[in-house]
């Protein structure tokens, strides 16, 4: 049956180290592929074997590591390895997300790279039949003077809202930060969510014989041929001329793909779908086959291309969007047809099942590729690569930080920088309240959207990760960041149930990078152990580095988290409401200065360790604090992370249009206890008499709690220092955005 | 009420809007299908909705202006039937010479999703009698191409003829350029047929329903609907 | 009967203002491109079209055009045949 | 130093999908203009410039294009003195 592969009509380049090279594989990478097959590869064959074995769809580096993400819990239906997670939210229904980066696409066109991320990601989610309800967007730029940020800002931002806009699902959350090192690679990690029936989920795995292989969605072009090996390559200075054909989103198809796919799920007719992503047709097919123990044969001359002479080689290279490959019951053909045909898309059979575990490509009769399936994806390369501790840096003592002339100013400033300014000029741009069931818009802790309009039930998610927390202390960065996404769920009155993570790093080959990875995988594992918050899908994305000056970006692996409320109608939200309301602070307040936004805005160092995180703290704080929600006793909610406690006030303010009178507290550094990043805690108001009650309720749950002062007024007033006027902060604090992005294109 | 609502290829506000007509009518209305070439029976109101109907490719509402549903509806408006365009359908009103005028890029040229405030020009329509003439009304916009614009003449006689009926002002009911947040003529949000039974407008009252979505300022369109259809 | 290529050029009717135009205006000043008067942004549209000749491909196009390819309220359109 | 008009058209690059264009043949055909095959669609922009010369707006309207004009990555561009 191996015949032997051989084109016959054009004249096959000769297979150099050079071209190997070119598809990104390693000498001794090749020579495991000749081992394996036993002869030269066809062109073909070596795309094809380029595309499974590169780093982002054979997961190299990072496989052996990511086993240790615990996974399991009663309410996962399916963990990673599909399209996108399943988790159980009960009266039969499940929640299906996943998170993925275009990282490198948006670098090279912002505007495209970033339409196309939120296409892939919304097709992984409708692929498995879930319509999608929500989408996130965690992005992160270089600094705002770099000469290419405002407009990598201006292009991503338009194109993130682009394609969800007209998609029609509103994209409620998402993060924005500015750092030096991400100047020559951005970061664009897309989240999306979606529901369907526990009984009406749809998979990859192929199953049967002779089952016919239908292509569907739009047409194949030459678009990102070598898209995924290019987003295993490192920026250098050439690539920004070395651009391959960029990948178009048209978000007007997938809406199409997305009302054919589900009308199509109404009915039994469907064996197994696959979105066609990074690698296109190789990817999918070999996935749809391998994972049911069956071969595949292609016969790409019944592919729908958009372009003449097309060769098979860039068919399964093409990285066109909007397409889904399909196993049909063969007796549903003409049924699904109609339904492809009344939606405008192309439809066509384009080969079928086999049971000989090959992957056999004939284009016009001539066998192109003829590959054993299964050790494709199995036999990858698996490397353990060396990896470096970080060596633990020194805790920062307050009295080390000098203190700012007013905290009311320092607070004032803070709330002006970039990445704590207000990020509405981005949020405005997304339509965030598209199908009407955006309950928390963005600009709170987690965004929720219930279910529909006449149940009580309703989810919670957020994306968070603190990258120079992780920079400074891999293991805690990685805590930390899960347990942010856990502290926001929790914050709005959620349930937190699981996660889905985007690991974006540099170079793997660098042992001090492989040392990031490895430390804040490990973390997010405890994390998710500890706080019964597993991972149900992901995506890696390493080589995020830019050669020119050798910077690798920080380490920042997303976390984006999601919670189930079952009755939206008693969540918080971080508004102050009412004057005379107390404020109180659970958690312990110690003053931890390293690493805080304090330290680098207003003292001008990015030094220290970063605050360690205790789950065990974290478990009881929150579970205290989402108690209290749940009971109505508290008014408003807030977690408190970047910038500390003022500044989480100062976000409760605005929100509410009331001001705060706070008290001085008795403290040896007051501008560590105000500004110190502490994790576990969270702000929250409730009338006097409740707070009386909490705070003892706390205390005998060993909660730390303190009273800080009262909800009043319309400004921010603190001890003997000028209050601040609330329309002089938030002036400040929305300006700071709009102001900068001014005439960016 | 018994209203239809119409799905273009790329419509995505068409079960936002058709919750909302149930909601206020106790009816489910009925979801027509753009390829059809004519209307369900004893439709009293047409309903276009929100969207990127054919990806606004082109222009926002050309080609879905030209749909074949688009000839009984323009008969149904004749017979002075109600038809209501929000946001992508009053583009496609426009674009099908059912109202006057276009709908440009929003004059700082980004999407613009917020509440805003709308006043009520006129209460005497089937569309805002459960308002007050004046009133000031909270509900989102969500658009990029909502910046209405015709000729002078046009927009003289669209005053003088009062089928300006929503207006973005601010929270205290007075026009301004901020509160202009696309940088329409006049101010002009929303804009009725001659006969005032067909109207077009960029805000989306079906997403402004009930408390839990930010505002009912809505409510009330929906609301004037049912009691014109109890009225006739 | 051939492939004829053509090219329509739609643009807007004096008066109408053009929000695309003026933020490009501005833009282009900001970034040091000195002299920049009035911008005005059109479409083109390069078309495949098969036709008995040029002056039928022509005939047709205008048909397109003012059908849907230029909202005549507010543009105006040119038809060249190319080759 | 006089003012000069120059036209700038910004196409797609070949091979670059345009799903406008895909659109608009749709719409053509559904609207009985026969035997339309591709569209594509592209931006003109029609620019008043003070210059010395059109050498001299040739240039700045070249360095336009590049900046904020054309998306190179995507786009060809062509700059033409009209009057
Ligand atoms: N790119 C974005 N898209 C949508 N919403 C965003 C984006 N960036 C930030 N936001 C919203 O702004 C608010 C503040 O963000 P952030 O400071 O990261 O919150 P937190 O510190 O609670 O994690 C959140 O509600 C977040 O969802
Ligand atoms: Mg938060």
């Amino acid at each position: 049956m191996t015949a032997q592969a051989k084109r016959t009509d054009v004249a096959a380049p000769q297979i150099t180290p050079e071209l190997i090279a070119a598809h990104g594989l390693k000498p001794d990478e090749y020579q495991r592929f000749i081992a394996l097959i036993g002869r030269e590869p066809t062109m073909t064959e070596l795309g094809i074997v380029s595309a499974m074995w590169n780093e982002h769809c054979s997961y190299k580096s990072s496989r052996l590591h990511l086993k240790k993400l615990p996974t399991k819990a009663p309410w996962v239906i399916q963990g990673p390895g599909e399209n996108a997670g399943v988790i159980d939210i009960g009266d039969g229904e499940a929640a299906i997300f996943k998170m993925e980066s275009h990282n490198h696409p948006s670098y090279i066109e912002p505007f495209q790279g970033a339409t196309t991320g939120v296409g892939g990601i919304l097709r992984d989610v409708f692929t498995m039949g879930a319509r999608p309800i929500a989408c996130m967007n965690a992005l992160r730029f270089g600094a705002p003077e770099h000469h290419k940020t405002k407009h990598l800002v201006a292009g991503v931002v338009a194109g993130v809202g682009a394609y969800g806009n007209s998609f029609g699902v509103p994209t409620v959350g998402g993060e924005v930060n500015f750092h030096t090192r991400y100047d020559g690679n951005c970061l664009v990690n897309a989240f999306a969510l979606g529901l369907a029936k526990t009984d009406a989920i749809f998979y990859a795995k192929a199953t049967g014989v002779g089952m016919p292989i239908v292509y569907l969605g739009s047409k194949t072009g030459r678009d990102g041929i070598h898209g995924a090996t290019m987003a295993s390559a490192e920026f250098d200075e050439k690539s920004d001329e070395k651009r391959p054909t960029v990948q178009v989103g048209d978000p007007f198809a997938e809406k199409l793909l997305l009302e054919a796919c589900l009308e199509l799920m109404q009915e039994d007719t469907i064996i197994a779908i696959q979105d066609m992503g990074a690698a296109g047709l190789t990817c999918s097919a070999v996935e749809m086959g391998a994972k049911g123990n069956l071969g595949i044969e292609l016969h790409l001359e019944n592919v729908p291309c958009r372009e003449s002479g097309m060769t098979a080689y860039e068919m399964m290279l093409s990285e066109s969007q909007e397409r889904m490959l399909m196993v049909l019951k063969p007796e549903k053909e003409e049924q699904a047809r109609a339904i492809f045909r009344k939606w405008g898309l192309d439809f066509a059979v384009i080969g079928k099942t086999t049971d000989t575990l090959r992957f056999v490509i004939k284009h016009n009769g001539i066998v192109e590729a003829d590959l054993p399936i299964k050790e494709l994806g199995d036999e990858a390369p698996l490397y353990d690569r060396p990896h470096e501790k970080k060596k633990a840096q020194v805790m920062v003592s307050a009295e080390s930080v000098p203190a700012p002339n007013s905290l009311l100013g320092a607070l004032q400033k803070l709330m002006g920088t970039p990445d704590l300014a207000s990020r509405r000029w981005v949020w405005e741009q997304y339509d965030h309240i598209i199908l009407g069931n955006t309950l928390q818009r963005p600009g709170g802790d987690a965004a929720v959207v219930r279910l529909d309009m006449n149940r009580g039930k309703a989810l919670a998610m957020t994306c968070d990760v603190t990258p120079r927390y992780c920079s400074a202390d891999p293991y805690e960065g990685g805590k930390q960041a899960v347990a942010e996404a856990w502290r926001n769920i929790t914050a709005v009155g959620g349930e937190p149930l699981a996660i889905t993570d985007n690991l974006n790093f540099g170079s793997p080959e660098r042992p001090e990078i492989m040392g990031e990875f490895v430390g804040c995988v490990e973390g997010i594992a405890e994390a998710c152990k500890v706080l019964n918050f597993p991972v149900v899908s992901g995506n890696v994305s390493l080589y995020n580095e830019n050669k020119v000056t050798g910077a690798a970006i920080l380490p920042t692996p997303t976390i984006g988290g999601v919670g189930i409320l079952p009755d939206w109608k008693k969540m918080a939200t971080i508004a102050f409401k009412n004057k005379g309301d107390v404020i109180l602070v659970f958690g312990e307040c110690s003053g931890w200065l390293g690493q805080s936004v304090y330290l680098r805005e207003i003292a001008g160092k990015e030094t220290g360790a970063p605050p360690p995180v205790n789950l065990e703290t974290e478990q009881r704080n929150g579970d205290f604090v989402r108690t209290l929600i749940r009971s109505e006793r508290v008014t408003a909610c807030h977690d408190c992370s970047d910038g500390g406690l003022l500044v989480a006030i100062a976000e409760m303010a605005l929100a509410g249009k009331i001001g705060a009178a706070l008290e001085s507290q008795n403290v040896p550094h007051p501008h560590a206890f105000w500004f110190g990043e502490d994790q576990a805690r969270y702000v929250v108001t409730a009338n006097k008499a409740e707070a009386e009650k909490i705070v003892a309720e706390a205390k005998k749950a060993n909660i730390p709690a303190l009273r800080l002062g009262i909800v009043q007024g319309s400004a921010i007033a603190l001890g003997g220092e000028a209050s601040l006027e609330l329309t002089t902060l938030a002036e400040t604090h929305e300006d700071w955005f709009p102001n900068y992005m001014k005439g960016g294109f | 009420m018994k209203s239809a609502v119409i799905v273009f290829p790329g419509s995505n506000r068409e079960r936002d809007l058709s919750l909302a007509l149930e909601k206020a009518s106790g009816h489910k209305s009925v979801m027509v299908w753009h390829g059809d070439t004519a209307l369900p029976k004893d439709i009293d109101l047409v309903a276009l909705p929100g969207g990127f109907s054919y990806g606004d490719y082109l222009r926002c509402g050309a080609i879905a202006a030209r749909a074949n549903i688009m000839d009984p509806v323009r008969e149904h408006a004749k017979r002075g039937g109600y038809v209501l365009g929000v946001c992508n359908g009053f583009q496609i009103l426009c674009e099908s010479g059912l109202l006057p005028g276009v709908l440009q890029r929003n004059a700082k040229l980004h999407f613009i999703c917020r509440d805003v405030h709308l006043r009520v020009e006129r209460n005497d329509t089937a569309f805002t009698s459960a308002y007050q003439k004046g009133d000031v009304i909270k509900v989102p916009v969500a658009h990029g191409e909502g910046n209405y614009t015709a000729d002078a003449e046009t927009l003289k006689k669209l005053e003088s003829d009062n089928r300006i009926l929503f207006r973005y002002v601010n929270a205290n009911g007075e026009t301004d350029e901020r509160s202009n947040i696309n940088g329409a003529s006049l101010s002009i949000a929303g804009i009725t047929s001659e006969n005032g039974r067909v109207l077009g407008m960029m805000p989306h009252p079906e997403n402004a329903i009930e408390m839990p979505q930010g505002s009912t300022g809505g409510l009330g369109m929906f609301q004037s609907l049912q009691n014109t259809r109890k009225a006739a | 009967m051939g492939t004829l290529k053509a090219r329509v050029t739609v643009t807007l009717k004096n008066g109408i203002l053009d929000p695309q135009g003026k933020a490009i205006e501005g833009a282009l000043t900001g970034l040091g491109i000195s002299g920049v008067g009035a911008v005005r942004q059109g479409k083109v549209f390069d078309i495949e079209l098969n036709a008995a000749n040029a002056q039928d491909a022509k005939t047709q196009l205008e048909a397109a055009c003012q059908k849907l390819l230029a909202n005549t309220v507010i543009e105006n359109y040119a038809v060249e045949i190319v080759a």
